[in-house]
């Protein structure tokens, strides 16, 4: 299974839905602290996009949609998660204890901005750092038949 | 909770028991599978039976579901997914390096299962 | 200072992201490890002296009380392991530092060992059943990886057996949680106590069953061990050390918390001394039949398994309290002795006994780091393991249990049977040529082990009192109760 | 007293720090060990033997009862000398004995510990001190006998050694718990001022601590493991396995012995069976040895047996004749190990048969070996004679068939004494010089260690009067009698002193005659070996036990992971169901359920099932998947709108990694290796278990606070409407950190197992 023997239907139907998931995600990773969604859904919903591209184009389409390290997406998400609880210690609250401020933004009126959503964004990039590497390790080509001693 | 759901979760139970318990590792983890997913329903069964969704804006009208089993399975799910790639990992890797897709029998235990321990480690232990 | 409590387990979590951040820069990777592992030795002490001090620490996470938040608790019995298992870790991480090298077989290896880290640390401060299940699985995931760190033909399949075990454990925990909440609605492990007593005794009695067999899984205890002696030799040293030290005894440590905070009782339990003598028994056997250095000490873990359930079967102060001294000395202790198994291992290229010898000539540090640990492990004087079986002996013939204290010596004597055989074979006998030489970073790190484990004959009064002090702790449910909750049940 | 113990534990680490350089001198630095033992006892002697006991203490875990506690009466004093006495000339003779090596060094630094430890022993006031101890000693000796360790035989006697006196040691511990728990005390002086009235538990605890006395001190049935002690080296079998460990037994005996006489009727008769039967057989057995050092070996045996009944009975004239032998018994017998160790050390063998003239080549040897042996048959005029004749006399008061096994055990120990000098220095081979040539002589060292011990032996020999204060107020120290007997040169014409001279003769008669007693001793081998031997029953347990150890771990360690679970699963069912059933459960059936559940509940469980017979790979996945997707619908009904999205893409990527996984291979499964029928029925319990829990536990049901505190304070706390979002990321955000900590290790190792077997291939290709 080459990448250029791939159907070039399954491509182009893959980029007709790329922008829309990845609008999905984002959304569902922002809403979710009112509606359903959040950033394990949001950041999944990227991952099954990660898996569409492969289907496409195998992982060096992955690797050239994507061209971050999923290791670097898992460890900047842990350390966000990490810094947003110890940043509740500051002010002098609890570990991982959530406050928020009301702002108003030109599009979106009055929005109440939670702590919790940086946690939330840590998650997400975990998830999507998850996708991205279990996607590359195990969706490589060849069939690898000796291993190594 | 209901008849059905706890039927189905016994169900699950069993055939994934009745999977895990051969030797073909692929068949192995499916069992895995449908363990946890019984196990998630256990969890679903302890709040509520069926509700609306606790979103308070949204839906306000009883009843509204238990949100803490939901918490509770969204976590098991992602966590035995997390799991369940890694011992997939090591199926392909077991594979790669035996040629089997079994689950094969520790070498040490049958060594001496089969044979107890040899003569000149008998008499060094005496 | 409450503080401390999310921090030993999110500052393992943070470095752990650290180290994927910096990638392949070893030093980096050490320092973040290192300082890591340290942070949580640390803090482990403070809350220590914090909760012997009277003012055992808990922390309400994301500033909800309990019990609709997650409760971290720092007891004596929590702040103590937690104390002697970070030392292990703290060790541990300089002998593997030291082994793994610069050819190090894994780049990621300092960042599983610090999830290990947050893992356990997790385990043992939580007061949430739930998160216990998650603290379980972190630690869980971790070994998974640590085994795996090698990927060998022999790594591989005895992981396998270790994953899917583990997982089928998992499931029966989610069982115990799904049946805990849907009988008290609660999951927080304070709040539980008193829910659990109101609760229709059958159920009761069932669910600590239940809870006693998942942990059990963990623990090792018989007649649920087999997977232990078959996964845990194949990993690298300091691997198999670290598990040998830690987790079976953070499942000891569970199954001490639950049977006595949730399932409290009156009065000694014939189940679980039956189940003690059956585990130090079986597990000794195994030992006597292996002929192998780590697989000879795996079975070696099983059968100390059995003597902390017998302290835990006793249901008493004095019983617990030698329980307590059990795990925190086996923790030292087992550590210990893979850790010297790994030298010898780590010089000949095998732990087999008929293939090595003479060490006791060639390498007489080896032999006077394992001697103490040996006897220690078989419960003789003066060394570290001696004060806790005197202590278990003592309570059970005060309490007329006096066959289990009739099989704990015999047990002893097979151990000490057991543990001469390594000495007779590895370090007696025809000598034999060493292929390389151990690094001095392990023989510093075995050293400091061994120091700590003759440190706690030395200093045993205190320990002795610390861990009554815990006991007593752990005997009354209230305690915990109104510590968590503010008010008692 | 914890200032010599500190010493002698300092210049053993010195000794093992320093192995490299010491060389030979690592013996001499080593007698600094006993020579200040000695100097110390001898300072305070005078005021122990006036009646002051010396008494020092040190708290080390006071909560358990361990203080460690030391008292010098008397007869620890005697003890203290004897160790001393014995330890000072070994230490210089093994000076000599050995060549330099590192090895010898750190047998010097073992040996030291050793000595530290017997020290401890006899000075201990305190149960548990003791016990420590004592167990120290049991590991010094095992480490001293596999001297040789590349030789299987020394390794298996210090195991021997090892696991008799420990496992004695161990009964032993339970024993003075039981006892001290009965007493209210662990101090030694007290116990025995004031012995627990006879309970189960007392008698237990006597018993227990009889039977460590017995091992230790090689007592029958246990006295195998004394002569196979013999592989050590011969200055360690001197100290340890003559003149001092074995006396341990002997020490703890005598200590108790009037206590334990009088709260257990039994313990009497037993002390004087046993040791009444270990002497005869220890004499016996030592006539038929070949090597001088199992001859001597195997007359310890019969010496510690009469010893130990005499010291063990508690009756204050036989103690006093116990002690009396006991010093005696030290200085002789020490001194002839280091002659065997002398003749060995020139020589090269210790054979009887081989040797020869050696009186001649060995002059001075030979009189340190008649000088001693002389005291060793109890001839009059020996230290030895004046002893045995206490003890004659005193036996005679209590009953004349004792005195006539006692002095059948003398008459043995006259013929084996003629055997050794005969065997050792006779001239049997006179056509043939010895080996090793005439000019053989012994050197100074090696010759004026047991030179010096036996000048004493003959000196106290002749005034024995000069021991008496010492053997009487030891005596009086355990029994509170004093003047309980006498050590005079002649006892004159008494009925005691018949018995000895009776013994002598024929002893002497049988010693002369050795080719008769050999055809009998034949004879008697031909029956005895039919009689349980406790030689041979050690030998036959070891592998035994090993046997029975592979078997029984094999048994459930079948190395079988289905075989594991199955277990597992059992236990966890079987166990609660058992203990529900046990307290009488409430059942409580819930309602059917909607439509849709049993709409989606059927389309779960056919995917489900056909899951187990289905064999091709990808319908697998696909069934999977279905099993998966009916879950989100299940979750949906339930409320649960984040779960059914979380739960569709999770299992659109379950399938994704499968069919990764799955393409690499074969596109069936292989048929099942293990039996359908057990599955099925393990299956089904834990299917019905599962069910059953569930009815029960349904009827125990409680609405939960917590649920309802997380949907009123979502909004106005924590600022969220959806609050299974709420949760995951403020009430139990502490979960989710745990869980994507989870992740990120899962994905890490999952990394590690395959891209570098994939990079690998690919760079091969």
């Amino acid at each position: 299974m080459k990448s250029t023997r791939r159907s070039a239907i399954l491509e182009s139907g893959v980029i007709t839905v790329a922008g829309p998931l990845i609008v999905f995600s984002i959304y569902l990773l922002f809403a979710g602290h009112n509606q359903p969604g959040g950033g394990f859904s949001g950041g999944l919903v990227a991952g099954v996009l990660i898996s569409l591209v492969w289907a496409a184009g195998g992982t060096a389409a992955v690797r050239r949609v994507v061209p971050l390290r999923a290791t670097l997406l898992m460890g900047t998400g842990l350390v966000v998660a990490a810094l947003t609880g110890f940043a509740s210690l500051l002010p002098g609250l609890v570990f991982l204890e959530s406050g928020y401020v009301e702002v108003s933004l030109p599009v979106f009126g009055d929005v109440k901005v939670v702590s919790a959503l940086f946690f939330d964004i840590g998650v997400y990039l975990v998830v999507v750092g998850m996708a991205l590497g279990l996607v590359k390790a195990l969706g490589e080509e060849g069939k690898p038949m000796e291993a190594e001693q | 909770m209901s008849l059905v759901m706890l039927s189905v979760a016994a169900i699950l139970f069993a055939v994934g028991t009745y999977l895990i318990l051969q030797r073909t590792l692929s068949r192995v983890i499916i069992g895995l599978g449908l363990i946890s997913h019984g196990a998630n329903l256990l969890i679903m069964l302890a709040g509520s039976g069926p509700a609306n969704p606790p979103v308070i804006l949204a839906t306000e009208t009883p009843p509204i579901a238990d949100p803490l089993p939901q918490a509770m399975v969204l976590t098991a799910i992602v966590i035995t997914f997390g799991i369940t790639a890694f011992l997939l990992a090591l199926a392909l890797r077991s594979y790669l390096l035996t040629g089997t897709d079994a689950v094969e029998d520790d070498i040490e235990d049958r060594r001496i299962a089969r044979h107890g321990q040899s003569e000149s480690e008998r008499e060094a232990a005496t | 200072m409450s503080w401390l409590l999310p921090a030993v387990v999110a500052v393992p979590v943070l470095g752990a992201g650290l180290t994927i951040i910096v990638g392949r820069r070893l030093l980096l990777q050490r320092a973040i490890a290192v300082s890591g592992v340290g942070f949580v030795l640390g803090a482990a002490i403070a809350l220590l002296i914090s909760a012997d001090g009277g003012t055992a620490l808990v922390s309400q996470v994301g500033g909800w009380d309990a019990p609709a938040g997650i409760t971290l608790v720092a007891d004596r019995f929590a702040a103590m392991i937690l104390t002697v298992a970070a030392a292990m870790l703290f060790a541990v991480l300089f002998y593997a530092m030291a082994q793994l090298g610069r050819d190090a077989l894994d780049w990621w290896f300092h960042t599983k060992y610090l999830v290990l880290t947050a893992g356990v640390a997790l385990s043992l401060v939580t007061g949430d059943l739930f998160n216990l299940f998650v603290g379980f699985e972190i630690m869980l995931i971790a070994s998974y990886v640590l085994l795996t760190v090698k990927t060998g033909p022999d790594e591989v399949r005895a992981t396998i057996s270790y994953v899917v075990i583990n997982l089928v454990a998992s499931a029966l925990f989610l069982m115990v949680v799904a049946y805990v909440y849907t009988t008290t609605g609660t999951l927080n492990l304070a709040d539980l106590s008193g829910k659990m007593m109101e609760i229709d005794p059958a159920v009761r009695s069932g669910l600590s069953m239940l809870t006693l067999v998942v942990f059990g899984i963990k623990a090792a205890l018989f007649p649920l061990f087999m997977w232990l002696p078959d996964s845990y030799p194949t990993a690298p040293t300091p691997v198999t050390a670290i598990f040998a030290g830690l987790l079976t005894k953070v499942g000891v440590f569970v199954i001490i918390r639950t049977q006595t905070l949730l399932f409290s009782q009156e009065g000694p339990s014939t189940l679980l001394l039956f189940v003690a003598g059956a585990t130090m028994a079986v597990g000794v056997l195994g030992a006597i039949a292996q002929n192998d250095v780590k697989r000879i000490l795996s079975f070696h873990i099983v059968s100390q398994i059995g003597y902390m359930m017998m302290g835990l079967g006793f249901l008493s102060v004095a019983g617990l309290a030698a329980a307590i001294l059990f795990v925190a000395n086996q923790i030292i202790v087992k550590t210990g002795l893979f850790l010297v198994g790994g030298l010898v291992e780590a010089e000949h290229g095998t732990g087999a006994l008929d293939r090595i010898g003479g060490l006791l000539h060639r390498r007489p540090v080896m032999a006077a780091l394992y001697l103490p640990l040996a006897l220690s492990l078989a419960g003789l004087p003066p060394f570290s393991g001696f004060i806790p079986k005197l202590a278990l002996v003592q309570e059970g013939l005060a309490l007329d249990r006096n066959l289990i204290v009739g099989v704990s010596l015999a047990v002893s004597l097979l151990t000490f049977f057991s543990v001469t055989k390594i000495w007779g074979g590895v370090f007696w006998g025809e000598q034999t040529a060493a292929k390389a030489k151990a690094a001095p970073g392990m023989m510093g790190a075995t050293v400091l082990v061994v120091v700590l484990s003759l440190a706690a004959v030395v200093f045993a009064e205190p320990i002795v009192g610390l861990a009554e002090r815990a006991a007593s702790d752990l005997i009354d449910p209230a305690i915990y109760a109104e510590l968590v909750l503010g008010v008692g049940r | 007293m914890i200032p010599l113990l500190v010493l002698h534990v300092a210049v053993a680490a010195a000794l093992a720090l320093f192995h490299r350089r010491l060389g030979r001198w690592a013996f001499v630095l080593g007698a600094i060990g006993p020579a200040a033992t000695l100097l110390w006892a001898l300072s305070i002697a005078g005021d122990v033997i006036a009646g002051s006991p010396e008494i020092d203490s040190f708290s080390w875990v006071p909560s358990l009862g361990l203080e460690i506690g030391f008292r010098i009466d008397s007869y620890a004093l005697l003890f203290l000398l004897v160790i001393a006495g014995a330890g000072l000339p070994i230490f210089l003779y093994s000076h000599r004995y050995f060549s330099a090596s590192r090895r010898a060094t750190i047998f010097a630094a073992t040996m030291l510990v050793f000595a530290g430890s017997m020290t401890g022993l006899v000075a201990a006031d305190h149960l548990l001190v003791l016990f420590v101890f004592w167990e120290l000693t049991t590991i010094s000796s095992y480490l001293l006998i596999g001297y040789k360790d590349e030789e299987a035989s020394a390794r298996s006697a210090a195991l021997h050694a090892a696991l008799v006196t420990g496992a004695g040691g161990l009964a032993m511990l339970g024993g003075m718990v039981l006892l001290a728990g009965e007493a209210g005390t662990y101090v030694i002086s007290e116990l025995i001022a004031n012995p627990p009235a006879a309970t189960a538990a007392v008698n237990a605890g006597w018993a227990l601590v009889l039977i460590g006395a017995v091992t230790k001190s090689a007592q029958f049935p246990f006295h195998a493991w004394l002569p196979g002690a013999m592989a050590a080296p011969t200055p360690a079998s001197a100290f340890l396995h003559s003149a001092t460990m074995v006396k341990a037994g002997i020490f703890l005996v005598g200590k108790v012995g009037v206590a334990a006489a009088g709260s257990a009727d039994w313990w009497q008769p037993a002390v004087l069976i046993l040791g009444g039967i270990t002497m005869v057989i220890g004499g016996w057995r030592a006539l038929r040895q070949h090597d001088l050092k199992l001859l001597l070996a195997y007359g310890t045996v019969s010496q510690l047996g009469f010893i130990f009944l005499l010291m063990g009975s508690g009756i204050p004239e036989l103690v006093f004749g116990g002690v009396a032998l006991l010093l005696s018994h030290a200085l002789f017998k020490a001194t002839l190990f280091m002659v065997v160790g002398a003749i060995d050390h020139e020589t090269g063998t210790r054979d009887l048969r081989r040797l020869s003239g050696l009186r001649s080549s060995m002059p001075r040897l030979f009189w340190v070996a008649v000088a001693t042996g002389l005291s060793m048959a109890a001839v009059p005029l020996t230290i030895g004679f004046a002893a045995k004749e206490a003890a004659f006399v005193a036996l005679l008061d209590e009953n004349v068939w004792w005195v006539a096994a006692a002095a059948a055990a003398s008459t043995l120990t006259v013929a084996y004494t003629g055997r050794f000098l005969i065997g050792a220095f006779g001239t049997h081979h006179p056509d043939r010089e010895p080996a090793h040539g005439s000019a053989l002589s012994v050197r100074n060292t090696l010759l004026s260690a047991p030179g010096s011990l036996a000048l004493i032996s003959v000196a106290v020999g002749l005034i024995p009067t000069a021991l008496f204060p010492l053997v009487d107020s030891a005596t009086e120290a355990v029994t509170g009698i004093s003047k309980a007997g006498k050590l005079v040169v002649w006892p004159g014409w008494v009925a005691a002193l018949a018995w000895s001279l009776a013994s002598l003769s024929i002893g002497l008669v049988l010693a002369w005659r050795s080719d008769l007693m050999s055809r009998a001793g034949d004879r008697v081998a031909v029956v005895a070996r039919r009689l349980p031997d406790a030689e041979n029953v050690y030998r036959r347990s070891i592998p035994a036990l090993l046997r029975f150890a592979d078997s029984s771990s094999s048994l459930l360690q079948s190395g079988s992971l289905p075989a594991y679970l199955a277990i597992i699963l059992i236990v966890a069912v079987v166990g609660p169901t058992v203990a529900v059933l046990a307290e009488g459960p409430t059942l409580l059936v819930p309602e059917n359920g909607s439509l849709l559940e049993w709409m989606l509940g059927i389309l779960i469980v056919g995917f489900a099932v056909s899951l187990a017979f289905v064999r091709r790979r990808f319908a697998v996945v696909i069934l999977l998947g279905g099993v998966g997707y009916g879950m989100a619908g299940v979750y949906s009904v339930f409320g649960g709108p984040d779960l059914t999205l979380t739960q569709l893409l999770v299992e659109t990527l379950v399938i994704t990694l499968f069919a990764f996984v799955l393409r690499h291979l074969p596109a069936t499964f292989a048929r099942p290796a293990t039996a359908r029928l057990p599955r099925l029925a393990v299956a089904l319990a834990v299917g019905a278990f599962v069910f059953g829990a569930g009815l029960v536990v349904n009827a125990a049901r409680q609405p939960s606070a917590v649920a309802a505190s997380y949907l009123e304070q979502s909004v106005p706390e924590a600022a969220g409407g959806n609050v299974v979002n709420v949760i995951l990321v403020d009430f139990r955000a502490f979960d989710t950190f745990g869980e994507i900590t989870v992740l990120v290790a899962a994905v890490l190792g999952a990394a590690g197992l395959v891209v570098p077997v994939i990079r690998n291939a690919r760079s091969r290709a």
